[in-house]
């Protein structure tokens, strides 16, 4: 017996795993919902050989394998500059991605936890002169402490409230950082209110320098290394279990709850991951520049973020990298135009977002069906997987 | 006073205001273990109102929520469908951009068994959650007979195919209770009969079912029981033939004809 | 003190009026303009510009040679906007929100160093400033001319919500924000309403802009930005898309400045007003104004 | 450390450089010096001034035949006044090639440039930036030819005194150029108890139009004496603001407002009498008048802010390599150590083991009608 | 029955991207007319009032209103002349009043006393509505709002109403009643066009019908015959 007469529980037998299945019946032929007609449609996804190509598994390690070679192709330090610029930009759009790509928050005020990142590095790095990279749990405790103090009464808020609460936030800690002076027991000067921390110390590991300036590549391929580390972290995070949360949420928040998601603290958790990633960007940036100010905080950094996120492909890491290396590296590549630089740079936002709206590199909406696991039968044939009743969690 | 144990759901003296509309006002009624409970009434009598308080979407004003013995009354949603509770939603709130199978692994949300770290280090812990949801979720599509290719958009289904992907999420849960709210609104004839079947399916896993329904021949071939509310209230309450027949019944809902 | 709430109210109806624009747009289509700064940074080079041009024969009978400007300005910044939306954000208004939001801060850059390019990075100085006495007020310095200002804030601010609330065009605007698809089915002309929409919220960020220029005297490329940053505070204290909203906020914003710098110093002002306005939305998720969402599910 | 260019094959080379090898970018008869100055972003005014004193500089120079007979060559790039574009531009010229940098203005942006050059072996003359902060780190090769916020605010105090200053309100637009100067100022005064107290430090934000409020906290500490250490656009509606409020004691500005715009920004009637610390300018010099028309003969427009630093700078690093008789950035840096007495704007150069000007040479000046006078050399 | 046309679809193809909505459709509704539309899920129903409406652009054949020729014109223009669409979903506003909502319904009439005076007849045929006159649109229950979306479009008096399965959601009693307004306007001389799955109630009232299948025309005929052919029965009435 089928629980719906007429439709045969039997599906067409899976000869053919990935194809899509052939309609049953002939209101397979609609597509689109009868009730929410006017929400936006992606582009029909034509099986195109681009397509095909860009969802390639192998292409992260295809990208990785560029970057890896890229020095070597031009190895002036103002290319390594650019490209490691363009990795600690990767870093922060892969964590903005987790809060606005994954789970739909805006986040105008990102900079922040970049900021955080590069004065607790920075600072403490030079006041007991460690190692920078010996602060990475510092930094980490202090963006989860960050998070919690500005998600926490502020998430409950929807999103153009929470944009401005993030704005204001990453304004305070920019002023803040501005107006606090630090001096060492020994009147060694470690915050110096607007001109920030300097002096610092570059990225080494156990003796090995890696300075910008003393040791390029070394400091080049550091920094590819976490950053490649932080992408494969946040591309997982982003499959499991809480990263479809996090998407449920961003889709639709009550029906999100009613899944049992209790979705305040999954967002809190989106928060505080972001916060993260923006931490440890800020590590790599202290330890690249050297000297951090306020002014490398501004507004207009979380915009430039945000940019890379949405010009990339929302959700996507492959389209995250890539609007991050373009945000971060146009502009440098542009210098010779001036102040033109800034109106190409404008035009080709908005003819971007016109021409291609779910960004350079969407996130891949259809899920390959793969072959079934284990042979299927009828469901009252036989019971549900894993277990002999619907499964309820024990009150 | 005290609930029979056998009772799943006691709904007593529910109240709902906003402003001045008594959406709810003095609701009771309890479900069983294996009910199918239709829930009929006029547009805007409370039927949504009481489903929204009951699945935790709204705070009611008064009254009491008993779930499994324990009160559950003013709990966040997420709290009632931990407890085992599901719903559906009278407008679908399906999660349009993901995939059929997302959607359907959403209701799972809860029972599989996956850390934070395991995604991040593709633990065998991770793997195995994986397979298993990919694979339940195949079998509650299978389940309400979803044809449609379970890696599209899930806004991209025929209408009728969604709102069985949305009963599929639900069911994917492993409720104790179902609540579903005018399943078949936008169906045509067809439709509605193999949703009939579906739902006795439903109360032959032993999953309660709560209805609110216009659909009379729906209501009348499937339900155990049904309960009546205007104004918020109680105002018959019995076998679907008892119903039918009770003249406030006619008078406020069905109209002479459906009576017939 | 009648001092620091006169000067919060004055620059408050600055916000005011810029703040007025933003939310109207957004009230629309839900559009953070990241670009509604630098239209009054528009305003304030177009009058600039057209005061530049009559030269010094304005100089004698400047108030009248000024409320010509200001119209004109108000004209050209509103058909400004009207471009702008057609160009620039008709094309992404079914896309996902953030679209808009990112070609708004991808226009607002155009727009900044177009300006540069045109009018060159130095900031200008009016030729015709507003100079009046100062009058003594409950020990308050205030000059006849921030009266004026401030008046003609608020008459535009009772004008517009009048105009919104009670007008067909009005209502019209309101129902497009929620459903501008319902709306065609209305027979409103959807695109036309929202293009009235940014003629009238530009033209008002247009006038505060010849207005800023006439009474600060100086002008120059980047003077929007932080001003528009403001407006969108403003209109989220206020509860965004609201136009009473919009001018409590601004009117708010200044007075939070104004305390802030007098009791913490001006290097802390921001921080205090941030912090007022986050303790304000966890208390008030909306607003002071907005209305609360409840949503049906 | 000087290990410029170290995986440099190919180095993507652009105006300044050109083909050839050699070492310290003296190649092909061109010496190039790098200049990271802001063009765009929100001191884009400032940048043009400063190519083109430099570029004055450049361009007497290699009339008089060049330096170690190679014509000297400008590279400039856009710093932004923001720390990843001045690192990149820095960058780029270390890719280029330069010999001496002659840039840097906005001190936050420009710290994170100084390893670059140290590191690459370039020796930066700094003209504009002035914070203590750029040369706190003792790097070996960076020299600022630009008062220091000390000096500058010893000058200040100075006057101050000799005007009978007793309650000074100090305003600075909290950007580390104008904070050092109050800050050192509020210092040397708490030093000095008999002398001008502070009455008040009130930090404005650049870029906004209303000052009422910080003039309000101003004018509520009772203040004689205004020192505003910001830039000229701030400045100029701080004074007018503050005149308007009824203040009628005396203002001062530092080196960063003055300019012209100022007193067209504040009104002239409200400019009337307002001073300012200053580092000798064309006007303030003898035969200032000729280096004036020079400027305007060949930019077609006025010198700003910055363009005689500028100026100087490329003189000083011509100077340093004539003396050197290399290119070598080691060598130079020596030779800088050496100048005594080469003739800037502000004076005869020494340098003091900080790497600053042993004078700062400032002066006062004055607002009378619609220009800036000598009010006060402060000698002695 | 008059012999004029109100409505003459004549061929007409819609395609969304790839997924062609309808292919040659063609149908009319003559003036004074009760016209039924069934079909199943997807058939084309929606599409072919929308692309009426002007809110979705036919790529081929014809839409005569009247007489004219309304074929992808503006939406403005075609409430203008007096074709009005109850929209599937009802799209409520949901943050207007019941009263504003259905003050939107004659945005584009000029008259003020005469969009009062239609407004008192709404209230009176729907009293619900008169009750909840503040309310939200959007906290109305499911039912009351589909009263509220067919009374916005009768405050426009139109010459040709069409709705688009209007008795979705609502009591068996509110159906009878709804049907029982349709009638009614329709006497007055609007022309109906009624999209519906609730086959049994629209054969009811409606003179001719028509059912879809994958965006063109199956069957068609008088209302009273259809609702007893056996492929009607059995596809969309039940036994
Ligand atoms: N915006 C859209 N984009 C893509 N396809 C669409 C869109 N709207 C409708 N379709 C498709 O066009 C066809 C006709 O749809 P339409 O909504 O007109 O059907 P219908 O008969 O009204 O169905 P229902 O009974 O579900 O309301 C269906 O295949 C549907 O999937
Ligand atoms: N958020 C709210 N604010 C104000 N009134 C509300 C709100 N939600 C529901 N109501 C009112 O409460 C009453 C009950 O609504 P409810 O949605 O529960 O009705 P229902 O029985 O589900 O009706 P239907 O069958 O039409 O869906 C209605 O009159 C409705 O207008
Ligand atoms: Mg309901
Ligand atoms: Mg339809």
């Amino acid at each position: 017996m089928s629980p719906f007469p007429g439709v045969p529980t039997e599906q067409p037998p899976d000869s053919d795993p990935g194809a899509p299945q052939p309609p049953a019946s002939a209101w397979v032929a609609g597509t689109e919902t009868a009730v929410d007609r006017l929400r936006p449609k992606p582009a029909a996804t034509g099986d195109n050989f681009l397509t095909k190509a860009l969802q390639n598994r192998y292409l992260g390690w295809a990208a990785l394998g560029i970057a890896i070679i890229a020095p070597f192709v031009d190895g002036s330090s103002f290319a390594i500059g650019v490209m490691t610029n363009a990795l600690i930009f990767v870093m922060l759009a892969v964590g903005l991605n987790i809060v606005v790509g994954y789970c739909g928050l805006l986040d105008l005020g990102f900079a922040a936890f970049y900021a955080i990142g590069a004065y607790v590095s920075g600072s403490v790095a030079k006041l007991l002169e460690w190692p920078i990279l010996a602060t990475i749990p510092l930094v980490l405790a202090a963006a989860i402490v960050a998070g919690v103090v500005i998600g926490g009464p502020t998430l409950r808020l929807r999103s153009d409230y929470l944009a401005i609460v993030t704005l204001g936030f990453g304004e305070i800690i920019r002023i803040t950082a501005n107006n606090i002076t630090v001096t060492s027991p020994t009147q060694m000067p470690i915050i110096s209110g607007p001109s920030g921390i300097y002096g610092i110390p570059s990225l080494s590991f156990g003796g090995l320098d890696l300075g910008p300036v003393s040791n390029p590549l070394g400091s080049y391929f550091a920094t590819l290394l976490i950053v490649a580390i932080g992408v494969l972290i946040a591309s997982r995070l982003g499959r499991g279990k809480l990263g479809r949360a996090w998407r449920f949420i961003r889709e639709d928040e009550d029906a999100a709850e009613a899944m049992g998601i209790h979705t305040y603290t999954v967002k809190l958790a989106a928060y505080i991951a972001g916060a993260m990633f923006g931490g440890v960007a800020g590590i790599l940036w202290a330890a690249k520049q050297t000297a951090v100010s306020p002014t490398d905080f501004q507004f207009l950094y979380s915009a430039l973020i945000l940019m890379a996120v949405v010009l990339g492909g929302m959700g996507s890491i492959p389209g995250v990298i890539l609007g991050a290396i373009v945000i971060s590296a146009l502009p440098d590549l542009l210098t010779g135009a001036g102040a033109w630089r800034y109106v190409i740079f404008g035009v080709l936002l908005i003819v971007v977002m016109i021409f291609r709206p779910q960004g350079l590199w969407p996130h891949r909406a259809v899920e390959r069906v793969r072959r079934r696991l284990r042979s299927r039968s009828g469901p009252y044939d036989a019971e549900p997987p894993g277990s002999a009743r619907p499964p309820v969690v024990a009150p | 006073m005290t609930a029979p144990v056998e009772a799943l759901l006691v709904v007593e003296d529910l109240r709902l205001a906003f402003g001045g509309v008594k959406a709810v006002d003095g609701l009771g009624f309890r479900v069983m273990d294996g009910d199918i409970l239709s829930v009929i009434g006029p547009n805007g009598a409370g039927k949504t109102s009481a489903f929204n308080c009951i699945s935790g979407f709204y705070k009611p004003t008064g009254g009491r929520i008993t779930f499994l013995g324990q009160n559950v009354t003013g709990m966040r949603p997420s709290a009632m469908a931990a407890r085992g509770i599901s719903r559906t939603f009278q407008n679908l709130r399906l999660f349009g951009d993901l995939t059929v199978l997302d959607n359907v692994r959403a209701g799972m949300h809860l029972v599989i068994d996956q850390r934070f770290f395991d995604a991040i280090l593709r633990t065998p812990r991770y793997r195995r959650g994986e397979d298993e949801a990919t694979e339940k979720a195949h079998y509650w599509l299978d389940f309400v007979g979803v044809t449609a290719n379970r890696g599209a958009q899930a806004r991209n289904l025929p209408y009728g195919e969604q709102r069985r992907v949305e009963i599929a999420r639900a069911l994917a849960r492993g409720p104790r209770l179902l609540l579903l709210d005018e399943p078949a609104a936008g169906l045509n004839h067809t439709e509605k009969n193999q949703l009939l079947g579906l739902l006795r399916c439903i109360g032959d896993l032993g999953i309660a079912v709560v209805l609110i329904e216009h659909d009379m021949g729906l209501v009348m071939e499937v339900s155990h029981r049904v309960v009546v509310l205007n104004f918020g209230r109680e105002i018959a309450a019995g076998s679907p033939a008892e119903v039918r027949r009770d003249p406030a019944v006619v008078e406020a809902y069905l109209g002479a004809e459906e009576a017939s | 003190m009648t001092q620091l709430i006169w000067n919060g109210i004055f620059i408050g109806a600055f916000y005011a009026l810029v703040a007025l624009g933003y939310s109207m747009v957004y009230g629309i289509i839900k559009l953070l303009n990241f670009a509604h700064g630098d239209i009054y940074m528009l305003g304030a080079f177009g009058g600039f510009a057209m005061l530049t041009a009559f030269g010094g024969s304005v100089a004698g009978g400047s108030i009248v040679a000024l409320l010509i400007v200001l119209v004109l300005s108000m004209l050209g910044t509103g058909m400004f906007g009207v471009v702008l939306e057609r160009v620039a954000y008709r094309p992404v208004r079914t896309a996902p929100r953030l679209n808009a939001l990112i070609t708004a801060v991808g226009a607002s850059f155009t727009i900044e160093y177009g300006t540069s390019l045109v009018a060159g990075p130095n900031p200008e100085v009016y030729p015709v400033q507003l100079s009046g006495s100062a009058l003594h007020v409950l020990d308050a310095h205030i000059n006849i001319q921030q009266i004026v200002l401030v008046g003609i804030a608020v008459a535009l601010m009772i004008a517009m919500n009048l105009w919104v609330l009670r007008t067909r065009s009005g209502r019209a605007m309101r129902a497009i924000s929620q459903d501008p698809k319902a709306c065609l089915y209305m027979g409103v002309n959807v695109d036309g309403v929202i293009s009235w929409a940014f003629f009238i919220g530009s033209a008002l960020a247009g006038a505060a802009g010849v207005m800023a220029g006439a009474y600060f005297g100086t002008v120059n490329f980047l003077m929007g930005f932080i001003i528009g940053l403001k407006a969108f505070t403003a209109a989220v204290i206020g509860g965004i898309g609201n136009i009473p909203g919009a001018v409590l906020g601004g009117i708010l914003l200044g007075l939070l400045e104004s305390f802030g710098t007098a009791w913490l110093g001006g290097q802390w002002r921001d921080v205090f007003t941030f912090v007022v306005l986050i303790l304000l939305l966890t208390v008030r998720p909306t607003g002071l104004l907005g209305e609360r969402v409840t949503e049906r599910v | 450390a000087s290990s410029s260019g170290s995986g440099g094959a190919g180095s993507s080379s652009s105006s300044g450089s050109s083909s050839g090898g050699g070492s310290g970018g003296a190649s092909g008869g061109t010496i190039t010096l790098g200049m990271v100055v802001p063009l765009t972003g929100s001191s884009a005014a400032i940048g043009p001034y400063m190519q083109n004193g430099a570029q004055l500089a450049v361009n007497e120079i290699n009339a008089a035949g060049g330096v170690l007979g190679k014509q000297l060559k400008l590279d400039v790039q856009d710093g932004a006044c923001d720390a990843k574009s001045a690192a990149t531009a820095a960058n780029k010229l270390v890719s280029d090639k330069v010999t001496v940098s002659v840039g840097g203005y906005c001190s936050g942006a420009t710290l994170p440039t100084l390893p670059i050059f140290n590191g690459a072996g370039i020796p930066m003359i700094i003209p504009a930036a002035n914070s203590d902060d750029l040369v706190n780190q003792k790097l070996p090769l960076v020299f600022l030819i630009n008062g220091t916020g000390t000096q500058q605010a010893q000058a200040a105090l100075k006057f101050m005194t000799k005007e009978g200053a007793k309650k000074v309100a100090l305003m600075d637009d909290n950007t580390s150029y104008s904070t050092n100067i109050t800050k050192n100022v509020a210092g040397l005064m708490a030093k000095a108890p008999d002398g001008p107290q502070q009455a008040i430090h009130e930090s404005v934000t650049a870029g906004e139009s209303d000052y009422s409020a910080n003039v309000n906290a101003v004018m509520k500490a009772n203040p004689d004496f205004v020192y505003w250490t910001g830039y000229y656009q701030e400045g100029g509606l701080i004074i007018k603001q503050l005149r308007q409020a009824g203040y009628t004691g005396k203002i001062m500005v530092a080196d960063g407002s003055v300019d012209q715009k100022l007193i067209q920004i504040a009104g002239q009637n409200n400019a009337q009498g307002v001073f300012a610390t200053m580092t000798q300018t064309p006007q303030t010099i003898p035969n200032g008048q000729a280096w004036i028309d020079k400027y305007k003969k060949a930019f077609h427009a006025d010198p700003g802010p910055y363009s005689t630093q500028a100026y100087d700078a490329v003189r000083v690093a011509a100077e340093a390599m004539k003396n050197a008789n290399s290119t070598d950035g080691k060598a130079i840096a020596d030779a800088l150590m050496k100048i005594d007495g080469f003739q800037l704007f502000s004076g005869p150069l020494k340098f003091t083991p900080e790497h600053t000007l042993s004078s700062g040479g400032f002066l006062i000046l004055v607002v009378k009608g619609d220009a800036f006078d000598v009010q006060d050399q402060l000698q002695g | 029955m008059s012999t004029a046309n109100a409505l003459v679809i004549s061929d007409l193809n819609v395609r969304y991207g790839h997924v062609q909505a309808l292919s040659g459709l063609s149908l009319s509704v003559g003036e004074g007319e009760i016209v039924a539309v069934l079909g199943n899920n997807g058939a084309g129903k929606t599409t072919t009032l929308a692309t009426v409406s002007g809110v979705v652009r036919a790529v081929g054949g014809r839409v005569t209103a009247f007489g004219k020729d309304i074929t992808n014109g503006k939406p403005w223009d075609i409430v203008g002349a007096g074709i009005v669409h109850v929209p599937e979903g009802r799209r409520i506003f949901s943050r207007l009043s019941v009263h504003e909502n259905l003050q939107m319904g004659g945005y584009l009439v000029g008259d003020r006393a005469a969009i009062a005076r239609r407004t008192r007849r709404v209230y009176e045929l729907f009293p619900r509505l008169g009750e909840r006159r503040k309310q939200e649109g959007g906290t109305l229950s499911g039912g009351e709002q589909q009263m509220l979306a067919v009374g916005r479009a009768l405050i426009a008096e139109p010459r040709l109403m069409m709705l688009d399965e209007p008795s979705m959601g609502l009591a068996p009693l509110v159906v009878k009643d709804i049907m029982g307004v349709i009638k009614a306007i329709n006497e007055t001389g609007t022309s109906v066009l009624l999209v519906e799955q609730n086959a049994r109630a629209a054969l009811a009232i409606a003179d001719r019908a028509y059912v879809i299948e994958t965006g063109t025309v199956a069957l068609s005929g008088r209302a009273a015959d259809l609702a007893t052919d056996s492929r009607v029965v059995d596809a969309y009435l039940g036994a």
